[in-house]
């Protein structure tokens, strides 16, 4: 149990730079989960702090004492690898009990022939029975405990590295991706066992993941990160509701947030020349970027800020996102919508959409939040 | 009571097991309270001098040793060999335990006697008597014209392999056969006499005989196989090759004949064979003279009877024949021939120096290139075998 | 199906040639030495009664023992009772060829304890070697540290160091700490093999590093990791290295035959043959060829067990 | 800044030195006994060689680069070094491609292949003492099998052969006692007795394949054996190439057993088959002249180290590990 | 372009049986989707769709023509291998250009040295490089081209195997979870283009997933598989809104739907005890099982049909799930809200819900959909 400091640490392979000055302190207990595009560099982030690999420079310190120079045995940490990185020769039931053989059994404990003879042994090693049993149930990997990793499916795999990884108490947990190649249904039950695994244990976890859900859902806060840095470190609903930069904002919420260009001139902000209100205090005039989630997008047939006409229909059963190509615009918007919508939403259908200044987030020209800007707004179009 | 315990090694297990096993029991009787611990054989004559130089060095050597004739001088020019000349005189009545006085001249250097012989063996003719007949030669050759000449009769009646000739016998034995043949050392006051008009008829008879009889450069495994297989007519050897010979001899009739001469019977041949000699390193006096008791029972009397009735080699002590029956060798008349040969008994003599074995083998190399026929010119050849000798030699 | 009974016919044609010389060394070891000899026989040899000369030549009486044994054969001459006294040697010791090689070869070469004795040598030598050899390949093929291409470059130069070139030295060495003739002797050259670290290095440079890595996570220590992920995955190359050198101590000739020039008892098998070897004066080819034909057989049996552990593929299946 | 240098700068000795400790822990049982088994009687050697050291003696003297001279002013060791080439370049690529022929062919019959690689493996597990005498009497110019079979191809239709025809003629060939065919007979033997052992490092190490990678070939529309072979095998087979290849060549350089077993004394006829081992053996052990086989010993390191230098420069550039 | 036939075919590991009978048509230039759990024998169909493994029985039809017997290299398939199956040695650009070297190039023109000289080759070779270009492009591994895959991550070897897969024009294309590592972002965009690709090359698509954000978006049909068989095979709206199985309902949808039990006795649909409706069509007495997807709930203050307190709470951005623990029940239900409903549902809030009848999916006690059973409402509660 120990919380982590990662201190500008950055790493280079030969000549690319991969991270770029990386700071970011997990207290204990936190589950902080570590979100950004393929290649950003989590992965090489967390073997760094496991000690599989050396930073070009910069500290890393657990619990408060810098763990320079120790080896990533010593370190206390577990990790699931992206790769899985199982054992080959060894059943699953081995693979998982591994690391609690090699921490909780002697060097003379582990001998093959003499070893489960000697003075308590015995109890040690039913006890690591025990928890590689409830790690594989938590898995649902029960049925396959003597198979070797090359008889198994690639979930299985995974859920496999995952149990070697969660069958310890360790310091704190670095999750590479693990769930990735589980389906939904499991996912779920992962997710949640995992969550309830942090609760009880009160560990630190260090989560990579794609899955927007797993990190908005599991997190005490997210790590967006992205070409080597991170650029926020939020909680979730912050880094969903209040970014502080386009990227981030672009990055998490699937579909994408819209943006728009509006622009601001005295204290008119205007989109495609229609004002949409009135700042109150003076700002830079020039062009800035509006960002909008699908669900701030409405359907209106009233009095519709934008029109346009559905150009692209998604429907993933419980909800549905229509693609509307703005018109006299090349640019479309993504809107969210319920499937009871879909009637409205025939491809080809003219619409109007209509949406609240206050979901709004505006970004200036190079991305940044511009949260000093408050729009006072003049005409609400909400529809019911 | 007290044990003395010496150590002993020989050559060559499968031909000498035998014999010592065969002494063993008389010895012991004689003996009681020594006890001869047999070490590790050697694989042959040059294994048995390599093992003995390494064990002078790294100081484990054995109390006695089996040494090959030839091999004798350079243990005792590095001092490893002990000069049996105490013991000897010890001995009231040691002249009468009847060595044949050349064989004791053959260990004898610097009027020391340093190594009593064990067996011996001479050269000689092995003929396939089938063969012969078949190639229309009836009488056994007694020079090495009449061999080239029954070779071409042999030929011209349509025998593929009329001859083997053993140049290839360790220690230039051959070569000196046809130098002592010619009552010449081919060491002589401490030089290698290859530059004698004697060594270059030595040459060219041997080139005579390859070339003429149309020889096959054979190794000598296949040359015994084709011999016993009956391919070959005639067979010129060691007499201690006898025993395998007749162990897998085909269907033929086999006699041995007294090795050819240049011109009549050969003037002198070299010994062959093995002698024992003392090494010990102990300080113990009851070891030297258990080790001496050793030594001189296996070269006499008793001893020396086993050599006869068990290997192709001939006794070296005439006492022996007091033990066999005198007509072992009536019984036995392939191995008479040796016998009969046995006042021609000469050194076989070692190169001097430290690079006597090099010698040797310049002089191999040198026979070889005949039999290959890549020397055809023999004065040629002999300078520059003597060139080379030359840079060898010690003072050279 | 085709393509496999081309594949057959090559093997087999292989096979053939490979095999002729051990037909030969099986059928010589059965056949009597004038069989031998004359290549003729078949593959089993006629099997007609031979006698051993080594039995005869035992037997052969003295004049005293005819002496002595005169009064058995009333009005003999005494090399008449020689005769009749060697005809009865003679067949009482008549066997059958394959009897006489294969008694010999146990026999007059104890070739039990020959075989003991290698089998203590190479275990020992092997069971070293793979300790000491695997955690340098290990460090040589998967840490990083100064130096690492000079003690590769080193290992690489000791490859090239021919035994026959340093053996005197070595002997020498030996014998001034008295370890000559000991079973030590034949095993402490052997203890390090450059040869070994190199094809595990080979084998270890194919390992997944993630796979170290998570051992490293695992907690397991460099030297658990040697012993515990690299040796696992890397058995078919532990097996290679097994059966070279196995096969090369079981067979070795040169260095037993340099140490051992005491006691027969510390012989290795090879040795055993040269209990019938005589060079110019003939070898006895028959027992040889069973010694050879015995001392080949555990090493078959080895192979055969050995070659069932070459598993496919083991190396990569855990990871994606 | 500077602090962080300055830490940097304390910190990476301190870390290089963690896994340098260990990995140097690692090698140093290994290299110690190198160092004491290997190189010391090698330096001791190398001393010799400027010597006239023959054992028994008590002294030596120190004779410089005579040993040396030697070596390159007698035709012998002219013919030494042709014999030692020969035997390299002959056998070395054979046995490799041999054995990785075996290996491949044997690796794709599966179960049934377990015959054949015992079959072929039989030659390296034998004594070679014993397979000598074998190939001597088989080797036999009458009587032995090869040229016996020869021979019942003599008056069929085989005789157009120009080999059959001659030998027909004019008899077989000595092989052994040949001048012209002894170092032939002594690579076919090499090869015969080597192939095998390249044929199980080779299964060994097709064994580290990804079997998966085969599959990905063969949807990539790799459809003959050869371009599945080029496309995955060989590549994977690199380590084990490089390592196959410089043993190969390092245990060619090294031949001697064959000759000392076929030619004990002389190194085969007209010295045909002296290659560099046997020299050393010869002038070193048989002959006693520790100097000079001292001296023809470094020569040979000097030599070998050499060419596996290049051998290994060409070879490892192009192999990609894991 | 080939329509694929898969004709009861069942495949045994050993003692296992995988797959169980699975039968398939697959309608050229058709995209299907294949979903199941974990382990459930959809990579092992598509090995052996591919002829990479042998089926224990059961044959396979490429465009009408059985290819039992045909090797994969002429199947012309092209498929994404779950682990990837990179070439180690070969850098990114050769790695994505070996199918096409293969196919295209002959033997001889594939000479290292000799090759480019040949005639035709240089045009060939530099129409290869031509395609490899774009696919790295479109996948955005354009930088990466002189890498080896071990020097890539774990998303950037994804996008490789990838390339290598969509660089070709073949009769079918088999993917086994392209997209499992990518970000969401990368993701949504290469959907996009592997989308835009079947309509341009008009291809059949057999696509393993186990996001079902991929699978409804993306496929003409989605064939749930479980156990080694196919439960359903249809169009995705079909499958998420009419789903012939509870298995399939239950696995299809995140949150799971919600399962309640019904009894049904006489006429009379009760819940819980409440009568929810009356059955116009006589269907057997006894208990089943009625299914509500998450977002088939609604909150309602008015007359609620169950009512129970907020569990769990889990905010993704855009919308809430909210578990509420049914009063006087186990069991849970799961809500799906719109953000701005948060308010109300605090953790531990009392909360009433209603649904649509309408909406519900009725089974019975054996997970079968029970079509038949028509509910004739008696009192609607919808919220507004
Ligand atoms: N070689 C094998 N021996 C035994 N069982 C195997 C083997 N290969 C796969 N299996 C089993 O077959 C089942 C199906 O495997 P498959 O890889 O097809 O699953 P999958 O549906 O692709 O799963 P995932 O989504 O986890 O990749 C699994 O339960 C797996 O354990
Ligand atoms: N050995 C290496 N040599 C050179 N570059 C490397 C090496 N390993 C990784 N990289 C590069 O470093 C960057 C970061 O890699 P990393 O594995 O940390 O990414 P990631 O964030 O985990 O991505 P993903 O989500 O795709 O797994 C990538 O662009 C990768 O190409
Ligand atoms: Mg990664
Ligand atoms: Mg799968």
């Amino acid at each position: 149990m120990a919380g982590l400091s990662i201190s500008s640490v950055t790493k280079r392979f030969g000549e690319t730079e991969v991270l770029k000055g990386v700071t970011l302190d997990v207290a204990d207990a936190e589950f902080v989960s570590l979100v950004g595009p393929s290649g950003c560099g989590k992965s090489t982030l967390l073997r760094i702090i496991a000690g599989l690999e050396d930073p070009t420079s910069g500290d890393i310190a657990i619990d408060g004492k810098a763990v320079t120079g120790t080896r990533a045995a010593d370190r206390n940490l577990s990790m699931v690898f992206q790769s899985y990185a199982l054992y080959p020769h060894l059943t699953v039931a081995e693979n998982i009990a591994v690391p609690l053989r090699m921490r909780s059994l002697s060097a003379v404990q582990r001998l093959p022939l003499i070893g489960p003879f000697l003075p308590g042994a015995k109890e040690q090693r039913s006890e690591i029975a025990t928890a590689v049993q409830s790690a594989t149930e938590m898995l649902e990997i029960g049925p396959l405990l003597d198979r070797k990793p090359g008889q198994l499916s690639g979930g299985q795999r995974q859920r496999v590295a995952l149990g070697r990884a969660l069958v310890r108490d360790p310091a704190a947990f670095l999750l590479d991706e693990p769930l990735s190649n589980l389906d939904a249904k499991l996912r779920v039950q992962t997710r949640a066992e995992i969550a309830q695994l942090h609760r009880r244990l009160k560990a630190t976890f260090i989560y990579v993941t794609h899955d927007q859900v797993e990190a908005m859902t599991m997190s005490d806060r997210i790590a967006v990160m992205m070409g080597g840095e991170i650029l926020q470190c939020d909680a979730p609903s912050v880094i969903y509701e209040d970014p502080s930069n386009i990227r981030v904002a672009e990055f998490i919420g699937s579909p994408k947030i819209n943006i728009l260009p509006v622009e601001l001139a005295n204290t008119e902000m205007t989109l495609f020349g229609r004002v949409l209100g009135y700042i109150t205090e003076a700002a830079q005039a020039g062009i800035y970027q509006l960002g909008l989630r699908p669900e701030a997008l409405k359907l209106t047939q009233a009095a519709p800020v934008v029109t346009g006409t559905v150009a692209h229909m998604e429907n993933l059963g419980s909800e549905v996102y229509a693609q509307i190509a703005l018109a006299n615009q090349t640019s479309r918007v993504t809107l969210r919508a319920a499937p009871a919508e879909r009637r409205n939403l025939r491809l080809g259908a003219e619409v109007g959409l209509g949406f609240s200044l206050k979901d709004g987030l505006i970004f200036d020209a190079d991305g940044k939040r511009q949260r000093r800007v408050e729009v006072a707004v003049t005409h609400e179009r909400e529809v019911a | 009571e007290d044990k003395v315990i010496i150590e002993f090694a020989y050559p060559y297990s499968h031909l000498f097991d035998v014999t010592y096993e065969a002494m063993m029991p008389a010895f012991k009787e004689a003996h009681p309270n020594i006890e001869v611990k047999f070490r590790a054989t050697y694989e042959s004559y040059e294994d048995g001098t390599n093992t003995v130089l390494r064990e002078a060095v790294s100081g484990n050597l054995p109390d006695v040793t089996m040494q090959g004739l030839n091999r004798q001088a350079p243990l005792v020019d590095k001092g490893i060999a002990q000069s049996l000349e105490p013991f000897i005189a010890a001995e009231s009545d040691f002249e009468k335990d009847g060595y044949h006085q050349a064989m004791l001249s053959l260990s004898t250097f610097d009027n020391a006697v340093y190594g009593l012989p064990f067996s011996i063996s001479l050269p000689v003719g092995y003929y396939n008597v089938d063969i012969l007949k078949e190639g229309g030669i009836t009488e056994l050759p007694q020079t090495w014209d009449d061999v080239i000449a029954a070779c071409k009769t042999m030929t011209a009646n349509g025998i593929d392999n009329p001859i083997f000739w053993g140049w290839n016998i360790t220690g230039n034995w051959f070569m000196q056969a046809l130098l002592w043949s010619q009552d010449k050392a081919i060491v002589d006051n401490g030089k290698v006499t290859m530059d004698s008009p004697e060594a270059l008829v030595a040459l060219e008879q041997m080139q005579e005989i390859f070339t003429e009889c149309e020889m096959k450069n054979l190794e000598w495994k296949a040359a015994l196989a084709s011999f016993s297989a009956g391919e070959i007519g005639m067979m010129f050897w060691s007499t201690s090759a006898l025993g395998a010979v007749e162990r897998s001899q085909g269907d033929f009739e086999l006699v041995t004949g007294p090795f050819p001469g240049l011109e009549g019977a050969p003037k002198g041949l070299p010994a062959g064979g093995n002698a024992a000699m003392l090494t010990s390193t102990s300080e113990d006096p009851a070891v030297r003279e258990a080790a001496w008791t050793w030594l001189k029972y296996i070269t006499s009397g008793d001893g020396a009877a086993e050599v006869a009735k068990t290997t192709g080699y001939m006794p070296p002590n005439k006492a022996a024949n007091e033990i066999i029956l005198a007509d072992f060798y009536e019984q036995n008349p392939n191995k008479q021939t040796a016998v009969d040969q046995l006042p021609l008994l000469r050194d076989w003599l070692a190169y001097p120096g430290d690079n006597g074995l090099a010698i040797t083998q310049v002089i191999y190399d040198g026979i070889e290139r005949i039999v290959t026929g890549d020397a055809t010119d023999m004065e040629e050849l002999q300078e520059e075998l003597v060139e080379e000798i030359a840079d060898l030699l010690p003072n050279g | 199906m085709t393509r496999d009974i081309w594949k057959h016919l090559i093997l087999i044609l292989g096979a053939i040639i490979v095999l002729a010389p051990f037909y030969m060394m099986l059928s010589y070891s059965f056949k009597s030495p004038g069989e031998i000899d004359r290549g003729t026989g078949g593959f089993f040899g006629a099997q007609e009664m031979m006698v051993d000369p080594r039995c005869v030549k035992l037997r052969d009486p003295n004049r005293d023992e005819i002496a002595a044994a005169a009064p058995q054969y009333p009005g003999r001459s005494d090399s008449e009772i020689r005769n009749a006294i060697m005809a009865q040697a003679e067949i009482d010791c008549s066997t059958r060829p394959v009897v006489f090689n294969y008694t010999k070869a146990f026999i007059e070469a104890p070739l039990l304890r020959y075989l003991l004795n290698g089998l203590i040598v190479t275990a020992s030598i092997f069971f070293i070697q793979v300790l000491v050899a695997l955690p340098a390949a290990y460090a040589l093929a998967k840490l990083k540290f100064w130096g690492r291409e000079a003690v590769f470059g080193l290992v690489l130069f000791c490859l090239l160091i021919p035994v026959h070139a340093i053996a005197l030295p070595l002997y020498i060495m030996l014998a001034k700490v008295g370890l000559t003739n000991t079973y030590v002797a034949l095993v402490v050259p052997w203890t390090i093999s450059v040869f070994g670290i190199f094809l595990m290095r080979q084998f270890f440079m194919t390992v997944p590093d993630d796979l170290i890595d998570a051992a490293r996570m695992d907690g397991m220590t460099e030297l658990a990791i040697v012993w515990r992920v690299m040796l696992p995955t890397a058995i078919p190359a532990l097996l290679a290295f097994a059966i070279f050198s196995i096969v090369a101590h079981w067979n070795d000739y040169f260095w037993p035959r340099i140490v051992v020039t005491g006691s027969r008892d510390l012989f290795t098998p090879p040795l055993g043959l040269r209990e019938f070897k005589g060079d110019a004066d003939g070898s006895f080819f028959g027992p040889m060829m069973a010694t050879a034909t015995i001392i080949v057989m555990p090493l078959i049996v080895a192979f055969l067990v050995a070659q069932r552990r070459f598993i496919e593929g083991i190396t990569l299946s855990g990871m994606k | 800044m500077a602090e962080i240098d300055a830490s940097i700068a304390a910190r990476k000795p301190q870390e290089v030195n963690r896994q340098a400790r260990t990995a140097w822990g690692l090698a140093t049982p290994a290299l110690a006994l190198m160092f004491l088994i290997l190189l010391v009687p090698v330096v001791v050697a190398g001393v010799l060689s400027f010597t006239n050291y023959s054992l028994g003696n008590s002294g030596f003297d120190w004779v410089g680069f005579k040993n040396f001279d030697r070596l390159f002013s007698r035709s012998t060791y002219e013919k030494m070094f042709i014999a030692t080439f020969t035997y390299v370049v002959v056998v070395v690529p054979i046995s490799v491609a041999l054995g990785l022929g075996a290996a491949l062919l044997v690796n794709s019959l599966g179960r049934i292949g377990d015959v054949y690689k015992t079959i072929y493996f039989l030659p390296v597990m034998a004594t070679l003492l014993a397979m000598a005498i074998v190939w001597e009497f088989m080797l036999h110019p009458t009587i032995g099998v090869i040229n016996q079979t020869f021979e019942m191809s003599c008056g069929t239709i085989l005789e157009v052969i120009p080999f059959l025809a001659n030998g027909c003629a004019d008899g077989f060939p000595l092989w052994l006692g040949d001048r012209d065919y002894a170092i032939w007979v002594l690579c076919f033997i090499g090869i015969w007795q080597g192939f095998g052992f390249n044929m199980v490092l080779y299964l060994a190490g097709l064994t580290a394949v990804h079997r998966e990678l085969y599959h990905a070939a063969e949807m990539d529309g790799a459809k003959s054996a050869w371009e599945r072979f080029r496309l995955v095998t060989w590549p994977a087979l690199g380590p084990t190439t490089v390592f196959v290849v410089t043993i190969s060549c390092i245990r060619a350089f090294q031949v001697f057993d064959t000759v000392e077993a076929f030619w004990p004394q002389g190194g085969g006829p007209n010295k045909s088959t002296y290659v560099m081992m046997f020299a050393i053996f010869e002038k070193g052990v048989q002959q006693n002249l520790i100097g000079i086989g001292s001296a023809i010993t470094m020569l040979f390191l000097v030599f070998v180290m050499f060419l596996t230098l290049i051998q290994r420069w060409l070879v490892e550039r192009k192999v990609h590990y894991g």
